[in-house]
């Protein structure tokens, strides 16, 4: 099982979610997240003094697949968010060594999905 | 007595005066409320500048147009600048400016969250400088056609209502949807929601405006040794209420639920329904009216927003331009005063012809000058901002701003 | 002259009940503010409600049971729907309406966070039509039995805010307290607080109570000719200020730091503490008045919340009842005026003997009236939303909708 | 007849008073507004308390030093606590009440964010019962020293609006800036930019101000028979509205997009400008006052936030001090009403010498006494709160509250 | 070490809190996220237009702990917000290398706690 | 490659992200949270009312990183942090198997950076 953990540009999120869904992928979470990357920031001014910026508006995804999703998730994100521009985001996936689902007390694989 | 009397009609007219001025910011409240956060800021300044640059405008040519000596009932000609230094003039100019802007503030909403600012600002010139003031000299100039016709709109049904949604209907035609807001699925175009970001504001907005309202009503009388003052007053409020409660169990019954937002729409489609005949309509013609006036509001969403979908974020259409219509008719159906007499009170159908023809008339006028005047904006400056800003909000893209800076905010659309 | 006197009042009396008709949004915002973001919609449509259908109620009956012709002394009987075609009456109408929403909004706050909309919708039309418009019968119209016996509430300390307030308590003790609000821990009850959502809201709100408070007691005078209107307002405004200040500093004594929210209390507290006497006691008079009133309210809390376990989520029952008593009784202690003294001025304890009086016949009408109507709603429709409603929040329950939409807010209570 | 004018004074008088009291509301959002989050609830209970301590303080100083029998044309020495019943002595106190109040809560904006709250009520005290006062007096009182030689400021361009400025200035000169504000960057100090957290509450505060300077303008002809009302009110709204259209034009220049905030204090900019000559002006010129008004306060802050680094959160030295100034100074250029005339009146300079004797004996007045007083407070109870309670937040630190329970809010600095 | 993850409905997070201090695990971090999951979300009208609410709030938990406290701290969640209903939530259990406590420096199965 | 989850005070942020710059790490992503740890909240009165805030206000960074990297950052997470007081914060590194530039579609080492 595994984690994967994405940055996506905000306004992409609906996007992902659609692409997600068409390969059956249902259970995501989201958080919004500030992310500060290649894409360096602005500088705005407001009331007329300098204002940095760099620290941008982002979302964050879990989703947390078994091995066998991770190929078509990772696709799915890409499909949904990818512009070619600089602040597109990252995908980092990390281990999952167990899983439970609260409501029934299922481990592993079967609690998934 | 005489110079007590001018006394006394100076500090009503005034305080009416400031009464309607506070109404910006109802209007801010109410339309900053209804749109998303990322493009408050947005909103802000236009209704900021609407009133501002709007009433120089009306300051420079306004008035003129609308109260100079009439050529041929259809604009004024002289005045311009505000010449003169007759006290009654500043008074009656402080007045009617206020007027003046909210017809054009009514707009903003229509077409918040894509518009240029540049491009509003455009729009807010001319419709401050001739658009409204034309409408106003043909029903409140003593000279003006349809004064001398006989058509009645006391305090501006149609002429501040119904002219701010003509244009706002124009606008948001012109404009096009926000994104997002209609999505085809299946070949079938849907209607979304894209909800507004601060019920509060809203509430406040509304409740300022119903304040305000007082002033735009009972002011109208532009005497304050009018007795009819109260009796405005009362059916003013009468008509708010009722279009509150009829709103809410509009949407009771269809929705499942009573929602707040179009129930607090229903107060401002009562108040604009009753404002037409305030002087002329008994406390329970007043709750009639403003029933109709808080059904209506609701039902005309599904005609416009989900049929013809032109999407008008705050329902600026419903409010004013639809509900400016029915108040105008009210009028021919209710009136039942001095020598006025409605449909339902023996008079026949003749007044409520003659409202017909007015109604038609700024119809036409507003609609017609709009149309040019945003399709020549759309070809010079453009009138919506680039993808980018309107998904970004246009605070940051217009403004560089944050309306909340350090709330977190889930913007994805 | 006496047309332009009568026009003076005309336009007195109805900017003072516009100023009290802007309570209305000052009531909505405390109450907003001081509860949470998740029935923050739910809120405002109680609000607007009690205004609006309070107001239609007013119209049909209220108006008539309050001043129409009385039935010994006990309630009026003519005037339905406002019937007849005196301006006067009309402009008086106006005035009283916006007060009897004023009684009829107080509850909404105390029955904040779990009341059933339809359930509040019920009760409002009942202290309309008959709670309110009973007991101000009593004490201010002409024949009223309480105002016969020399009882003296000039603008309603006992007749608006301890209606409002003996309503409100009724209301919160039948409905019980919100879930969290009470824990047992080892046995014992502690309070648990559930703060506010928007301090900013709840000081606009205040600010807009107190300026439309100039109308409230001011306005009361019912004539633009009356000479006390000035010193009426300087008593309002130093017994607000004062109230502030000695709930600050109680708070500060009390709980180590002045807290903003109880200092706007104490503001309230203040301005209903004068209100019954303002027309009868001198500035310093008013200094002692909001200062007790002040401390007062901060105290009152230590009985109401910590020792009976009654959840009033914005203490609108020691804002308007507890305040309003204070204030009815300092009529008879502190009165120095015409014919009227006070205990502290040579009047002996007759006159705060019948203050004594009038304030427990109106505390056992309204506290019976309202036990028995909340009861039945209990028994019939039900006072509360269920469990899932009141933990997700009263808005997407009862409205389906988000007050704050995008903004990312925690709720876990 | 003459009781008729007494009434019509009075309703006028104390309806402009309300309306002036209502600014406290303005003043409080536009400050809270522009401000970060974490300090929002203890800039609401500065601005209460500067009102409510500030009154009080008036009743019993404040009034007898300003209007009391003059000594020497310098400070008044009798009617303390507003002694005797005159009715008249009772309005005018009201009206002058809320001018104090307005001069006292400038300040609590330029050194919002880290001053003790402690520091604060003690400043307030004695801004209310002296520095105002006698400021008020020299101009005010008919026996005042400017006064007698001449000085103009009809509503108060210098009392108010200067006098607030300066004490602003002297407080944030001696607190020294919010932490973050100004950063060392290679030797070079540079200025950054605290954002404020809340554009609508600054807008809804704007609309507030500006509604209520209709009754800090109009209402200070302190009579309600004054035919000037009506022109008041419009030069009232063309310099307001002329500062926010040049204000927004030059941020646009400047920076590159139309700053809303700024564009905001264009706004109070234009009004404080014409503050001062708004009975002797014409409407062309108070365009102009309101345009040059509109960019001074954008340019000032290069000088006072980017060159002097003295912080000032909300701009208020700008928009209350150099505005006020300015305006002061316009009355000497514009003036053009019965025996004054201005310099482009054909006045000469006599005018606009005698109004910079008054604008510098102010600004030494205000500026001497306000720094010997931050100066003692600073020495004994400290003026400024420790690191960890400003960077934490003021209302957690000197209040215990949050302003917005349950919004996620990122404060990192 | 272990890091876990854990998604719940937002009103269950005092319960969770209760059951976690009576096994004596303090320290946790608390974020709230949108979730999408079985629970299908709903479908509101706003205004009187449909609008579909498919990320439903969630409170989100990490909770870092050793090896041994894996098992209880598993349970007490559980305990604490287990109702049987869909949209209960889920646990997700990872490997955590290295633990540092930044105020002492300490690293590991002594910095965790 | 690694992802390293750090806790920290909200004010210390600025200097983190100082140190880590220094360090050449310029890609954190952002969140706040709600810490319960040592540092065990405070008993604050709202309306005369006892309220616990056992919550406190944190900040949430992550960063990935390759493995040559972990421990400049670690370090300069501490530099730009430690006060020496409790509710400091901590450090949490666990392992991530898989990173992808969305962008580009790069993966692991040179997706990281
Ligand atoms: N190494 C990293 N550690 C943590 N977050 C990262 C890392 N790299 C990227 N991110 C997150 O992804 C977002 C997009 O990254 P960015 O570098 O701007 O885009 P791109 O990958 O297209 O160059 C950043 O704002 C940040 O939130
Ligand atoms: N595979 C997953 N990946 C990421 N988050 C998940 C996953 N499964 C569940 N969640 C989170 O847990 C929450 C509850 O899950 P849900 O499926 O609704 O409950 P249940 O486990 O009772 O069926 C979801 O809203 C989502 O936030
Ligand atoms: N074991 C843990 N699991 C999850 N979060 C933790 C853990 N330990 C600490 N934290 C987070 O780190 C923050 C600081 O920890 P704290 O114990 O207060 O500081 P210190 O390490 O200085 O004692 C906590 O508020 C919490 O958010």
């Amino acid at each position: 099982m595994k984690l994967i953990t994405v940055y996506i540009q905000p306004y992409k999120l609906n996007k992902v979610k659609q692409e997600l869904f068409k390969e059956k992928i249902y259970k995501v979470s989201v958080t919004n997240a500030l992310g500060c990357g290649q894409q360096k920031g602005f500088t705005e001014s407001y009331r007329g003094i300098d204002i940095e910026v760099n620290l941008l508006k982002k979302i964050r995804i879990e989703i947390a697949v078994n091995e066998a999703f991770v190929e078509p998730t990772v696709q799915a994100i890409i499909a949904g968010s990818r512009t070619g521009n600089i602040g597109d985001g990252k995908i980092f996936i990390t281990p999952i060594e167990e899983c439970i689902r609260i409501r029934s007390g299922e481990t592993g694989r079967k609690a998934i999905g | 007595m005489g110079d007590l009397k001018n006394a006394l009609d100076m500090i009503w007219i005034i305080t009416a005066a400031s009464l309607v001025f506070f109404m910006q910011a109802g209007f801010t409240l109410v339309e900053t409320g209804l749109t998303r956060a990322k493009n408050a800021g947005n909103i802000i300044m236009k209704n900021l500048m609407d009133f501002s640059a709007g009433v120089i405008m009306f300051w420079m040519f306004g008035w003129a147009v609308m109260y100079g000596t009439s050529k041929l009932g259809l604009f004024g000609t002289n005045q311009f600048f505000l010449s003169g230094t007759n006290p009654l003039r500043f008074r009656n100019w402080m007045f009617q400016a206020v007027f003046a802007a909210t017809a054009a503030t009514i707009v903003s909403g229509a077409v918040a969250e894509r518009t240029k600012f540049k491009a509003y600002l455009i729009y807010t010139v001319f419709i401050s400088a001739v658009i409204y003031p034309v409408a106003g000299h043909w029903i409140w100039n003593p000279s003006g056609w349809l004064k001398s016709i006989g058509f009645i709109d006391f305090s501006g049904s149609t002429v501040v209502h119904s002219t701010g949604g003509w244009a706002a209907l124009m606008g948001a035609m012109l404009l096009g949807p926000r994104r997002g807001k209609y999505v085809k699925v299946n070949g079938k175009i849907t209607a979304k929601a894209l909800p507004g970001h601060n019920l509060p504001l809203v509430a406040l907005g509304v409740f300022i405006l119903w304040f305000g309202w007082f002033g735009f009503n009972a002011g109208s009388t532009l005497s304050g040794s009018d007795a009819r003052i109260g009796i405005i007053t009362v059916v003013t409020t009468l008509s708010g209420a009722a279009g509150a409660v009829t709103a809410m169990f509009t949407t009771w019954f269809l929705f499942g639920k009573p929602e707040p937002s179009m129930t607090l729409n229903g107060v401002l489609a009562g108040l604009v329904g009753i404002t037409a005949g305030c002087s002329l309509v008994s406390p329970a013609a007043a709750v009639i009216i403003g029933s109709v006036a808080g059904i209506l509001v609701v039902l005309s969403v599904e005609v416009i927003d989900k049929k013809l979908h032109i999407d008008d974020p705050v329902r600026a259409v419903s409010v004013h331009g639809i509900s400016g219509v029915w108040g105008t008719i009210a009028v021919g159906l209710f009136a039942n005063s001095g020598t006025v007499r409605g449909l339902f009170f023996g008079g026949g159908l003749k007044q409520t012809g003659i409202q017909l023809i007015g109604i038609i008339s700024i119809l036409l006028w507003v609609c017609g000058t709009s149309f040019i005047l945003f399709s020549l904006i759309k070809a010079t400056t453009g009138l919506r901002v680039n993808e980018e800003n309107e998904m970004a909000g246009l605070d940051v893209g217009e403004h560089g701003v944050e309306a909340y800076s350090g709330f977190q905010i889930f913007t994805t659309m």
